[in-house]
């Protein structure tokens, strides 16, 4: 009973990933309803949506806006109407660092860009298939907001995908990424083996029947909330000096160097799972997408001896070890950025990471929960003090256990290999809740 | 958190009046602390009048759903459950009082999935106030449940901290130990 | 008494209305029955008014006794306490609960003595009822705790009829096991 | 504070052990208040007190007499005199025994003797130096019978010491026996070296200060209680071949009979304790009541790698390793009745056994404790499903587990070797109560 998703209206953002080498995202504030209103107006038609995904898309159509609380308020949505929208939401990703483990090195008083600021209102997404395109979108954005007064651009973030180029996404640390994806019930697609079932809509829509067969309530009016969906925004820094000195200290040979870091993960770098390939690499396993997620733990790997119960992999997608799997899941669209650290080179000291956004129905079911108790619960799956080896809040020592026969081993007091430098809550809205947003009134849309 | 790894030294905890020590912001609002008693719930609550028996009945439902898959209560991360039916005055109250290794607000929506999915409900709709539309809404079950909460002024654990797990994981070694000596004799 | 051994199989119990399933005499009543929640008390008691923050600041006393002195409490046999204070309409009511593997029968004439020891007097002298004599007259006390009982309806243990004795010994074996373990790697 | 005894009151009973090698227990009926009046009256002057205690006792003056709860209204003590005697010995043994364990084969409905029986009224105890002189005191109490109407017999019990008479008391499995004995407080007696502090005489006799530092109420009237003590009874046969039967099954030489024989008990045949002697006999220390009780558990034998946890004597007086050992103290008297089983001789099937009185100011606190959580309490102190091997109640299978190095051993099922024929719950009134009772009328005494 899959509603037919409205996907004129939806934003192609979570729908599909364009193939993009280079992306930038720019924080707005607005200084007036009016200049909000103005900027939203003009931008509405560039922004991309589902019906337009698969098909050509010749220039900067690959847009995508979203708001903060404080930016719908901005726009001169009213606090009663803001009310209705959950609280997460509404106090937003700062308020609610503590209970993500974004705290210390991390925390929103050290953030970058002005987004822990009341100020920051919106934030537009540009994704284009190289770094050209996306520096002509700038200009073109620049010359844009230049028409108008009272829209100013907090900060911006760069995005370009990382060498060699090859058709396969890797981020700075040299692991293979964007292996897995939820499937959307309805579009027609097939999950790959081992991706678990479609996902009903309402799990990234709202207005949608989700995983607990009926639609949530929408925040009202219904007209902003439906085909809206909620983000999450990241702004992660990788530590790739870091990475490669504890690699190379906890290892004598290169080939343990690469176990070590496949234990991190759950995957070596070409992503061959280690519950498929426990002792050495498989390339071509790793990108072969019907089979590099077609594994489960429960019977496979009880006990952790190919991935670790602590392995990234294994904590944000614990497949048949968790329940409720199919409430938990959520949608990543990012990249990469700063330059990437040549093997061998010294750390540079330039912030290189991964700034992504999260997209789902409900942040505090689905991504704060991944935050809380995935990441950064020190006693997932009766682990003693353990936290994601990899995007766990690390200011405080916590450990790594790698089960091994006859011994295990546990590496005491990891290191950091990750900062949050910033982050933000966001609401999506559909196509009608932008044009909405951009006029003020509900009449001139139908 | 910190915690006494000397998991034979018997501990004590005072607690504040508030439940916690120090505001910690969860999911769901304030994180209780994780105690010498670990984790724990004591839910009081009045009952509708008349709903006693259909209340006592859920105890022999629970009995028979753990015989039958006794797994069935995992994702709670329980290590006991005690459901108490006392009378103040003429009026009955429900006492569900569990301890259990997950802080409530990490796992809430496992929780509410497990209730429906083991009809706790048929007690919970019992209980006066309880929400009618908590199936869809995990905030109001969770409004009501930290609403009849009431926090220990102490608690008292004799291996402390220990979660069930751990504890299920060491019985298991000390019967592997166990039988291996009963064989070698 | 019969029990299931398998101690990684979680049990429930649904217990009657009396708390117990057939009429067991023991020394000072009928005994209740070891549970997979092993053996406990619900005793519920309005307290007399004013008395709180005394009853609260024994909380601290507690915690205090038991870092000095961690095996305080060791003739009760606990797994855990959680002692709370409730509000019922304009009253206040104070709920011991313990968990612990003696059955109370057995050891009445201990555990009055460590209350003694222990000045849980201070608790339990601030509740209504409480008999004045309780010091020279085990039975009385006895009556007291008995009256305000609340026997469970479900118990529920995830590691069902283990003693803490038991528990703490696995602990040990583990941990000893884990360090053997951590040094050889 | 210990308050004076008053010995010239107090039955002898309890306060000291005759030189006695036979002894009588003759359980009687009152058919009427007078009859029973009458019997008492006659019989008064016989019995011996605390004064006579070590003072030349030429005849029958070891005379002891008690009475059940039916006994003393039997006597005319009314209801609401009764009321304030404790619970348990109101409802007397036979109602309490599923309490001490005393079920099955040892339940009440298969006691010998009537012993049961409401019609049970008094027992009345004839400690004699030998056979012949017991027969003569039987002699005398038949024909005291005789001049009397309305006394019954119910039945009667003779006991013997057991060869070699060589001044060491034994029961029929060969265990030396009476090595340990409470002290009073009061009567400058020392306790020999591990036999713990002297003991409160509250404890045994009611009036006095107990050990909880005040004296328990006392039933009214006063005059029928103060002075008086409680007194449990048991007649506990003896499966002699049974047991040697066991012995021999376990164990393959003479010296891991012993061994074994040692381990249930916690003491070698001697007496010797194997906390002083883990590995073999030391007779001479058995012996010596300097030595033989100089021990403590919770330092030289945690574990119970000497003394199981167990074995009979740890259990009956866990000494260092139970709370409260000063309010659990008992006297007992008594002996063993029947032949002796020579050694290696088949089983006769003749009954034999101890019976024995165990004193005490509370059969709750003292008494059932023992039977409830020492003798029969299949987790004490952790153990799993074990009872007292020797007399704690093995109608159901119960085991024994000796711990030992590198392995321990244990007993599955361990048969019964003891069963309970029969047993009281007794009061035994001081000498002035004994003469307000035959009289009924508290003026008379004065």
């Amino acid at each position: 009973m899959a509603a037919q998703l409205d996907l004129g209206d939806i934003q192609h953002f979570l729908l599909a990933r364009t193939p993009a080498l280079a992306a930038r995202y720019e924080f707005l504030s607005f200084e007036s309803v009016a200049a909000g209103r103005a900027w939203l107006a003009g931008l509405v038609p560039k922004v991309g949506t589902g019906q337009s995904v698969g098909t050509a898309s010749p220039d900067a159509r690959w847009v995508t806006i979203a708001f903060t609380c404080n930016g719908l308020r901005s726009l001169g949505v009213d606090d009663a109407a803001l009310a209705t929208f959950p609280e997460e939401f509404r106090h937003g990703m700062a308020a609610r660092a503590e209970i993500l483990g974004i705290v210390g090195d991390s925390g929103p008083d050290r953030w970058f860009g002005d987004l822990a600021s009341p100020a920051l209102h919106a934030i537009v997404i540009l994704f284009a298939r190289d770094a050209g395109e996306r520096d002509r979108c700038e200009r073109q954005h620049r010359e844009y907001l230049s028409t108008l007064a009272g829209v100013d651009v907090l900060s911006a973030l760069n995005l370009e995908a990382l060498p060699p180029f090859d058709g396969v996404a890797r981020e700075h640390f040299g692991y293979r990424d964007r292996l897995s994806q939820p499937v959307i019930a309805g579009t027609g697609e097939q999950p790959t083996p081992g991706s678990g079932s479609p996902v009903k809509a309402g799990e990234f829509f709202l207005g949608y029947e989700d995983e607990s067969g009926a639609p949530p309530p929408l925040p009202r009016p219904e007209l902003l909330s439906r085909n809206g969906s909620y983000l999450a925004y990241l702004r992660m820094e990788e530590h790739v000096g870091a990475f490669r000195a504890f690699l190379r200290r906890q290892s004598e040979t290169r080939d343990q160097q690469e176990l070590l870091a496949a234990k991190l993960m759950g995957r070596w770098r070409s992503g061959a799972p280690l519950v498929l390939s426990p002792d050495k690499d498989d390339p071509a396993l790793g990108g072969d997408l019907q089979r590099t997620n077609d594994f489960l733990y429960k019977e496979a790997d009880p006990h952790g001896y190919r991935c670790p119960i602590g392995a990234h992999i294994r904590r944000m997608n614990p497949r048949d070890t968790a329940e409720n799997m199919q409430r938990r899941k959520m949608i990543r669209r990012g990249g990469t950025y700063g330059p990437a650290l040549p093997e061998g080179a010294p750390d540079d000291g330039v912030e290189r990471g991964i700034a992504a956004f999260i997209g789902c129905s409900s942040l505090i079911r689905q991504f704060e929960f991944a935050m809380n108790v995935w990441v950064n619960d020190p006693t997932f799956k009766d682990l003693d003090n353990e936290r994601d080896p990899i995007v766990g809040n690390h200011d405080d020592p916590f450990d790594m256990t790698i089960p091994k026969r006859p011994i295990r081993k546990r590496l005491r007091g990891l290191p950091a290999f990750t900062t949050i430098r910033g982050g933000a809550y966001l609401f999506l809205p559909g196509i009608r809740a932008l044009r909405f947003l951009a006029s003020g009134n509900a009449e001139q849309l139908s | 958190m910190a915690t006494d790894n000397d998991s034979g030294k018997p501990k004590a905890l005072a607690i504040p009046k508030e439940g916690y020590f120090a505001l910690q912001q969860g999911r769901y609002g304030p994180t209780y602390p994780r105690t010498p008693a670990c984790h724990g719930f004591t839910i009081i609550a009045k009952i509708k009048p008349g709903t006693e028996e259909e209340i006592r009945a859920y105890g022999t439902r629970i009995e028979k759903t753990i015989e039958a898959n006794p797994h069935a209560l995992a994702p709670l991360q329980l290590h006991y459950l005690r459901w108490v039916l006392f009378d103040i005055g003429s009026d009955k109250y429900f006492m569900y009082q569990g301890i259990f290794d997950t802080d409530f607000d990490k796992y809430t929506e496992d929780a509410i999935e497990l209730f429906k999915a083991t009809g706790v409900n048929t007690i919970f709709e019992k209980l006066e106030g309880f929400p009618t539309d908590w199936k869809t809404s995990a905030p109001a079950f969770i409004k009501f449940v930290r609403e009849h909460q009431c926090p220990s002024f102490l608690e008292y654990g004799e291996y402390p901290y220990v979660s069930a797990g751990e504890i299920k994981k060491a019985l298991a070694l000390k019967q592997a130990f166990s039988s291996m000596l009963d064989h070698m004799q």
